[in-house]
């Protein structure tokens, strides 16, 4: 099997530090407010990492092409899963005339209404109000 | 002839787009039985046409495997009928789901394994939905516990119930008369009971039924107006008065079971009394009777005190030649 | 023929072990094929059950709760322990590797894995059937199903763990296609069987990771209560079906497609035709495969989705009927200038196109999202899903059965009694589901163990024919069994039919445990009756 | 037939031709066993991708909660971990089998390494009861206003649970790689069960490239 495609030495390091560096530029922009466009970078730059381990250390880059199109397919199904179930989900109560229809669940489950409030290591604390039953939405 | 066939396949025609979606349904049909005798025709006639006859020598058989005509055929002719049946779905499609403003508003909340009606000036209704003819009515559909599914055949019209979340039909009835509604969502045990009846009254009479609905009770006995409770808060979905068990106990006999011993599930028992049932009506799934599985709703803020009182005094009348 | 000829894969090696760990693919088909067979009985039995109880409007036979085990136990079994793995399992890991030359699957160890993994699962369907059944639907809505008390957990699980059987066997055959063929074998050289394997495993390996995943996020809304398909927990109940309708929809194209491939094989061999239009019957099992993936709404049009998903759902359901329709015309037409025989296997074909044929077009009924609004959980869909899994997968897995009994098995039945059956499963089960169709019409609703006065009639004709189906099912697979029995053998080296594919060009029948005693060398293309004239030898 | 060519290589099955096809079916294979692990996830990611836009400031409140430090420290490990997986195939590709060990054993430290951080995160949030679905039970002053963040946490502990399992998975798989190469069983010659678990262990690198912005760094 000598004829296999032997990746330098030099290339996966280079890889590894990108990929590195990129992991750092995310946490960094993370803490910059840009709104909904943090987002939209964070995933940007997560998929540049990604492929580089997929053609890298993955070696799609010289693999035959049709192991290539088998991860494409992964991603594009997925790609209709999401996107199809959001044209439900992300348009309930569309045609604005019943606004009943719209913004279903917004609603508190019960059992938070049997929570008591605690403190940051989770240890109840004592209840001297009901402030945070007031907050709370019962039917 | 195309309304002795509209009976045939359909129920009767009531709300105003019934007629509409049987039509669509009529066109998809024809377009469909034309394509239908095409395939079998086409392979009868073929297979018998070329059929290996008796003694016949085995031969090389034609090379011919395609035609351009013929298949772009296959494309255009489906593409076409699909094209049409898909304008014609949508636009019936858009007439079931664009509610007129100026219809009434009718709260239907599907519950294990019955259905509840709040009527736009108060008043409750249970599996008994009344609705004035040709006005459109609006029903805002909801759950208490599992998916249950709001069906009426004559108004062709359906949509599930979801708890913690709100759907929309509506309809507008053009003959008045009694209908049946199904739940069409399996919901468990009492699925294929959960029926109730749409009734389409003339307006003048639903406008006076509904200024009395609640008041009229008002003057019946206790042990008549528990019996008659008895059917229209749904109690008989899941309890006979004959003896035999459906999800509850039967309530044959109950006039001999006050005073006497219920043991429930957890083997903890009590003795029978006004309260116990009273209790059992409001908060069911405290005690739960031996044998029996806790399905049975609770009736908090479905009855009144009197009506609870009524109920009571009806479950004592019961004995053995009670049988209703 | 040489000594070699008496070893065929089903008496060489001998003994119990050389069977359950054998890697033969196909003793592991066979393995499927008994034990897809006897969950057929055992689901076909509950049906008949059920259409008893509903022979009259009341509780009569059996209660609610019992009526409703059955048919949630009828619909799981026959889907997930049935068709699904069972068709591909049976019938493609017999002949896919001798259609394609091979010595055996790319990965026999995996092939023999998977059957495992399968009986695994199928115990726990079974022990919920011991355990008092489970009655939620073979859909397991939520939030029903997070409370139901019956056998929800077990048969999840069930399902879960076939799931991976399913995955292994499309990535097996897959890879089998992709790699395993012999030289010259160009993909325009397959059989179209194989064809109809390839996209079936196709979408076996990218929809069944999505039902794997459903079906634990439903196990552990049972445990942990998570919330994201329990409303009352804040979650979406639709959002579930979102879930389960990205993989069972394409599901019932996992269903179809080998019995689409069959169809392709059996209407040329008999008659002795090159099929028509090659490439657009392969394609459009692709496109199927494909536009399978997106329709899958069309089964929530009364969830309360939004009115753009409607729509939208509604739009692409249409488009699947279009590379179906070429299919069937394609066969029908490959009958033109042929010599057509009238042979079991292609009564089972024609029965197969009239019978999907009704039921492929009663999907554009439910397509069409106004209509849907009215027929959706009626009995007009359970029609439907007869016509097309019972008339038409089981019809052509029967079909195919005949069709390669000979081959597989070197024993021939008798085929009067096969035609006679055959024409008895295309009466009773016209018989049974076309009243079907009225009653839903009419407002049926389905799964109701009781029902109303006015739909009486309909369904005693419906139990009644059931009774005739199920009758002559049982006739159709004796008659084959009963030539194993009978050990009524065929000529290794016979083709009854005249196929032109390498399973009966290049290996006995049975076939030799390495399937080819020789690596076989391409002559001709898989239909190519125009061009070589292949005898029909059959000796008793 | 049947029998092996005498020259053939004993990991050389019967039913191949030679050893490319079978290792290319082998490599083709664990793409499409690639493509079903994606879509496993895929489910994940809808349910994530729903959620988040019916309860965006949930979502963005409720991550607060997670530790960044620990996620990024993990994000390194598992890539640094990649690395010398990626290593060990080409150091027994160019037949350095000692080196390949090395990598191997480090691979599988790292794995450990992010266990052991993911558990620490684990037992912190049982202590303060940041629990999937009811169990959840923190109410602390910087989350008693959220709504429902109980499915946040679900969201959480599913997805960072099912990818855990695969690197618990992953770990005795590369267990066993490091007995076959010390053994001497994989050689440049054969080392296709390595490049196979290699391309596993760069997926379950992938998902988390994805998982740790979209847990720990929306907002
Ligand atoms: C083998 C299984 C199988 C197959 C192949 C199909 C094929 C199709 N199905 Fe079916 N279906 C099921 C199994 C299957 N179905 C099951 C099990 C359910 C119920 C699940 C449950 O709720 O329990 C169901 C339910 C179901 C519904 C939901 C109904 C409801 O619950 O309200 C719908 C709605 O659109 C639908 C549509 C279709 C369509 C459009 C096709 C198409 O693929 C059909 C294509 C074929 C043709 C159209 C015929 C041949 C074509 C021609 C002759 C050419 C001319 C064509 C045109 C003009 C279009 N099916
Ligand atoms: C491959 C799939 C498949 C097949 C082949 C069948 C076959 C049959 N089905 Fe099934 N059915 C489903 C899949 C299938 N079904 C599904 C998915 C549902 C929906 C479930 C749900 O709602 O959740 C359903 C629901 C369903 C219903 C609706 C129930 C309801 O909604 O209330 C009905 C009612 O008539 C029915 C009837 C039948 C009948 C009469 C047959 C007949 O074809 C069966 C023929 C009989 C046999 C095959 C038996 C033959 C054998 C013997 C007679 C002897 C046995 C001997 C021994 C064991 C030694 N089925
Ligand atoms: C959904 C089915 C259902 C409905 C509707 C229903 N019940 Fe019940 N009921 C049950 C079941 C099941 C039990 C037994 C388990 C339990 O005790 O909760 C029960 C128990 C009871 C009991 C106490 C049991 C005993 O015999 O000791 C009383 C009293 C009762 N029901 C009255 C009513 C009345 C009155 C109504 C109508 C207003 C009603 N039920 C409606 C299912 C139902
Ligand atoms: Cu309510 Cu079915
Ligand atoms: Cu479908």
């Amino acid at each position: 099997m000598s004829e296999h495609h032997i990746t330098p030495l030099k290339t996966y390091l280079i890889i590894a530090a990108s990929l590195l560096f990129l992991s750092g530029v995310t946490v960094w922009v993370s803490y910059i407010d840009l709104g909904s466009f943090n987002i939209v970078l964070a995933m940007f730059v997560a998929t540049v990492k990604a492929s580089l381990v997929a053609f890298f250390f993955m070696h799609l880059l010289w693999d035959d092409k049709k192991n290539l199109t088998m991860f494409l397919m992964s991603l594009m199904f997925f790609g209709i899963f999401v996107t199809i179930t959001m044209l439900d989900t992300g348009f309930r109560g569309d045609l604005g005339l019943n606004p009943e229809t719209k913004d279903p669940i917004n609603k508190r489950a019960a059992f938070y209404d049997t929570l008591p409030l605690t403190d940051t290591h989770g240890h109840p604390v004592d209840e001297h109000s009901d402030e945070h039953h007031e907050d709370k939405d019962h039917h | 002839m195309l309304d002795r066939l509209t009976e045939f396949f359909f129920p009767k025609q009531v709300s105003t787009f019934a007629s509409d979606i049987d039509n669509l349904y009529f066109f998809i049909f024809y377009s469909s039985v034309a394509l239908f005798v095409i395939v079998v025709f086409g392979m009868i006639y073929l297979s018998i046409k070329y059929r290996h006859r008796k003694g016949e020598e085995l031969k090389l058989t034609s090379s011919k495997d395609h035609s351009n005509l013929l298949e772009s055929m296959f494309f255009i002719i489906p593409l076409i009928l699909v094209s049409i049946t898909f304008v014609w779905g949508i636009r019936s499609y858009l007439k079931m789901v664009i509610v007129p403003d100026d219809a009434i508003e009718i709260k239907v909340t599907g519950q294990s394994w019955f259905w509840t009606f709040d009527y736009p000036d108060g008043g409750t209704t249970l599996n008994e939905l009344v609705v004035p003819s040709n006005k459109p009515v609006k029903l805002v559909l909801s759950s208490k516990d599992v998916l249950h599914s709001f069906f009426i055949p004559v108004m062709r019209s359906k949509m599930d119930c979801l708890p913690n979340r709100y759907n929309v039909m509506w309809f507008d009835a053009t003959k008045e008369g009694v209908y049946d509604i199904f739940c069409t969502e399996y919901c468990g045990t009492g699925h294929s009971q959960m029926g109730a009846k749409v009734i389409v009254m003339q307006p003048a009479q639903y406008e006076e039924w509904a200024s009395e609905l609640g008041s009229e009770d008002d003057d019946l006995p206790l042990d008549e107006l528990g019996a008659k409770l008895y059917t229209k808060k749904a109690c008989n979905t899941c309890h006979t008065l004959d003896g035999s068990a459906l999800v509850g106990p039967s309530y044959l006999q109950t006039s001999q079971m006050w005073g006497q011993e219920r043991v429930f599930d957890d083997g903890t028992s009590t003795v029978i009394d006004d309260n116990y049932i009273r209790s059992s009506i409001l908060e069911p799934m405290t005690q739960i009777v031996a044998g029996y599985q806790g399905v049975m709703p609770t009736y908090q803020g479905l009855l009144s005190d009197r009506e609870l009182d009524a109920l009571i005094a009806f479950l004592k009348t019961l004995n053995e030649d009670s049988q209703i | 023929m040489s000594e070699n000829t008496k070893q065929n894969y089903l008496n060489h090696p001998k003994g119990i072990m050389s069977w359950l760990l054998t890697l033969d693919h196909k003793r592991i088909g066979l393995m499927y094929l008994f034990s897809g067979i006897l969950f057929f009985f055992l689901g076909g039995l509950l049906a008949l059950v059920m259409r008893f109880e509903l022979a009259a409007p009341g509780n009569d036979i059996i209660s609610n709760e019992v009526y409703n085990n059955a048919y949630t136990l009828h619909g799981a079994i026959m889907i997930f322990l049935f068709i699904i793995p069972a068709i591909p399992g049976a019938l493609g890991n017999i002949l896919l590797p001798l259609m394609v030359g091979a010595k055996d699957v790319a990965f026999p160890r995996l092939n023999l894995a998977s059957f495992y993994i399968y009986s695994f699962g199928a115990l726990f369907a079974m022990y919920t059937i011991i355990n008092g059944g489970v009655d939620t639907g073979w859909t397991f809505y939520t939030p029903y199903s997070t409370q139901s008390t019956s056998n929800v957990v077990p048969m999840t699980l069930g399902i879960f763990i076939i799931g991976f059987s399913s995955i292994l066997t499309g990535l097996n055959f897959i890879a089998t296609v992709h790699k395993m063929r012999i030289p010259g074998l160009t993909w325009y050289k397959l059989p179209l069987f194989v064809w109809a394997l390839y996209g079936t495993s196709l979408v076996q390996i990218t929809a069944t990771p999505v039902l794997a995943i459903t079906m634990v996020l439903l196990m552990l809304e049972r445990f942990l209560g998570i919330g994201i398909f329990d409303p009352a927990l804040g979650g979406d109940p639709v959002l579930y079906q979102h879930f389960f309708w990205f993989y069972s929809h394409p599901a019932v194209y996992i269903m179809i497609l080998p019995a689409f491939g069959i169809i392709s094989e059996i209407i040329p061999v008999h008659s002795r035709k090159k099929i028509w239009g090659y490439k657009f019957i392969a394609y459009s099992t692709l496109s199927i495969a494909f536009i399978g993936f997106l329709v899958w709404g069309h089964h929530m049009f009364t969830s309360g989705q939004s009115v753009f998903s409607q729509i939208v759902f509604s739009f692409i359901t249409y488009f699947v009927g279009i590379p179906t329709g070429v299919k069937i015309f394609s066969w029908i037409l490959t009958m033109y200038k042929g010599q057509v025989s009238f042979t079991p296997p292609m009564f089972y074909a024609l029965a197969f196109l009239f019978l999907f044929t009704i039921g492929g077009l009663t999907g554009i009924f439910l397509g069409a999202v106004a209509l849907d609004i009215h027929l959706h959980d009626t009995y007009f869909v359970v029609a439907h899903f007869h016509y097309v899994m019972q008339g038409g997968t089981i019809v052509a897995f029967l079909g195919g059965l005949h069709h390669w009994w000979p081959k597989s098995f070197g024993v021939m039945y008798n085929q009067t009694i096969a035609n006679i059956a055959a024409l008895g499963v295309f009466i009773g089960f016209n018989g049974t589901f076309f009243p079907q169709f009225l009653l839903g019409l009419r407002g049926m609703p389905r799964r109701y163990a009781t029902y109303d006065e006015q739909f009486v009639e309909l369904h005693s004709y419906s139990t009644f024919w059931s009774g005739i189906l199920g009758i002559s099912i049982f006739i159709a697979v004796m008659n084959l069994f009963w030539s194993f029995i009978k050990k009524n053998k065929v000529d290794p080296g016979s083709n009854p039919w005249g196929g032109m594919t390498l399973e009966w060009t290049h290996t006995s029948s049975p076939p030799h445990p390495h399937n080819f005693e020789e690596e076989p060398v391409l002559q001709h293309g898989p239909y190519d009756y125009d061009k070589v004239i292949v005898e029909k030898t059959y000796k008793k | 037939m049947g029998h092996h060519n005498p020259d053939s290589p004993s990991h050389l099955k019967h039913y191949f031709h030679d050893v490319n096809q079978q290792y290319e079916t082998s490599k083709f294979a664990m793409w499409a066993f690639i493509l079903t692990e994606v879509l496993t996830f895929a489910g994940l990611f809808v349910a994530y991708i729903v959620y988040r836009s019916w309860y965006p400031d949930m979502f963005v409140d409720a991550h607060k909660l997670l530790d960044v430090n620990k996620g990024l420290m993990n994000t390194i490990v598992l890539i640094t971990s990649s690395l010398t997986m990626a290593l060990a195939i080409w150091a027994i590709q160019k037949n350095n089998k000692k080196l390949s060990v090395v990598m191997l054993v480090a691979t599988f430290i790292f794995a450990l390494v992010f266990l052991g951080i993911k558990y620490l995160e684990y037992t912190h949030k049982f202590e303060v009861g940041q629990l999937p679905g009811e169990f959840y039970s923190y109410m602390g002053p910087d989350a008693a206003h959220l709504n429902n963040p109980h499915i946040f946490f679900s969201i959480y502990f599913i997805m960072t649970g099912l990818h855990g399992l695969h690197v618990a998975i992953g770990m005795g798989l590369i267990a066993w790689l490091i007995y076959s190469t010390q053994k001497g069983n994989l050689t440049s010659e054969y080392y296709t069960p390595m490049e196979m678990i290699g391309i596993f262990w760069h997926l379950v690198d992938l998902i988390w490239i994805y998982l740790f912005p979209l847990f720990y760094l929306i907002g």
